[in-house]
């Protein structure tokens, strides 16, 4: 399936680029960070620790075990510091 | 409801009075303003936001506000990008017919807009330099100040 | 800090601005207004007051506030005399560094103020008949709001 | 001594002016509340129920055991409503 990837914070600044579009089988988000950090060492350096980050499928904020089937939108970034 | 995104500066007074204007039989009108503070050497702060998420996290926010308290309107408005000390940020507005409501639903939507609006600020020193800027890091007392509101549905 | 008792309206948004504009380093402006309701058939109000000792009052209450928290200012005007709905009674506003103070102090100001104060409200309806105007009396909630204050001298 | 009396609110309508300058030796505002019951039926009817009433002496809110010892304005009014 084609699905947007979106980075935001210093998650778009170590991967170096604000979003692209993948084709990918990846079952849920869990399975889309693996894939990503196979790909380069600039992915496997922001999700280094996915601890520090958060998800947001569809444009609403939910867990990395997520199911990715019939999603459009996937977004990485930090804990938000609105205010 | 209105709920604004916005990079533009704007005048939380004018705000504030059509705000009020808009309302009836509202008797508390409660606002709360973010301001840039400049202490620890602050030159400047980009905030950087998720169009399209943000506008729909805010509306959510302020929706779950109405839910739980008895209110006649809510407004939000956030900027984004460039600012300097002493700019409003940001603010939150409540109508209500008691003032605890209002006093409750701004608090409210100030904790949850803090930890669950997609938004992140980075902040540049007097030196300007992208490479000495750092994001602002999440504060383990604003994810807690959201266990507050949890359990009874209304206070 | 700045206390005002006066009989004419005020632009409660030029209020808030100037407030907010005069702070350094202040991260958080709370505000309330309080707002003359017009359900149940009012017509109008006329507030009494204390020349000096209101003043006074305010001035202790805005005190105790900023010795319970942090607080760069506070900010408070109350009207007296006629008042119709729609009409700004009073306003608050509090500057703090963070904005857990500025939310307190302004939410324990508005109870203060609302049993400590030397104010009271006369009611006229739609007759506008002095004979059938009452004074509003005080609310046992407004008394008991106040016991959420104490002990803790800071919270 | 002589005091200034202060009368708000419906405290003020029922005894028909808003202040007064007494000539007292009450002791305390009790003492002092006493003799205006006293003095006419419209005191006896402001003063009916002293639970129902606040007293404030030289601007400061008080009891009605306060001694009025060098008191300049004591103050008759009913619970406040303002804000």
């Amino acid at each position: 399936m084609m699905i947007d990837v979106l980075y935001f914070a210093w998650v778009r600044e170590r991967i170096g680029l604000p979003r692209e579009r993948l084709t990918t089988d990846a079952a849920t988000v869990a399975d889309l960070v693996a894939e990503l950090i196979q790909r380069e060492d600039r992915y496997a350096a922001a999700f280094a620790d996915v601890t520090a980050l958060r998800v947001a499928v569809d444009q609403v904020l939910t867990g990395f075990d997520t199911p990715l089937a019939g999603a459009r939108e996937v977004a990485f970034f930090p804990p938000m510091t609105g205010g | 409801m209105r709920i604004v995104v916005e990079d533009a500066a704007f005048d939380a007074g004018a705000e504030v009075n059509a705000f009020a204007a808009a309302q009836r039989d509202m008797g508390a009108i409660v606002t709360f303003q973010g301001v840039v503070r400049g202490d620890g050497g602050l030159a400047r702060m980009e905030i950087e936001h998720y169009p399209g998420m943000t506008e729909r996290a805010l509306t959510a926010i302020a929706t779950e506000a109405r839910d739980r308290w008895n209110l006649g309107d809510v407004l939000v408005i956030h900027r984004h990008g460039r600012l300097t000390p002493g700019e409003v940020i940001m603010m939150v507005a409540t109508a209500a017919p008691h003032r605890a409501d209002a006093f409750a639903a701004a608090d409210y939507l100030m904790d949850y807009l803090k930890s669950r609006a997609p938004f992140w600020k980075k902040e540049y020193g007097a030196d300007g330099a992208a490479e000495n800027a750092t994001w602002v890091a999440a504060k383990d007392a604003d994810e807690a100040a959201l266990t507050r509101w949890q359990g009874a549905s209304n206070e």
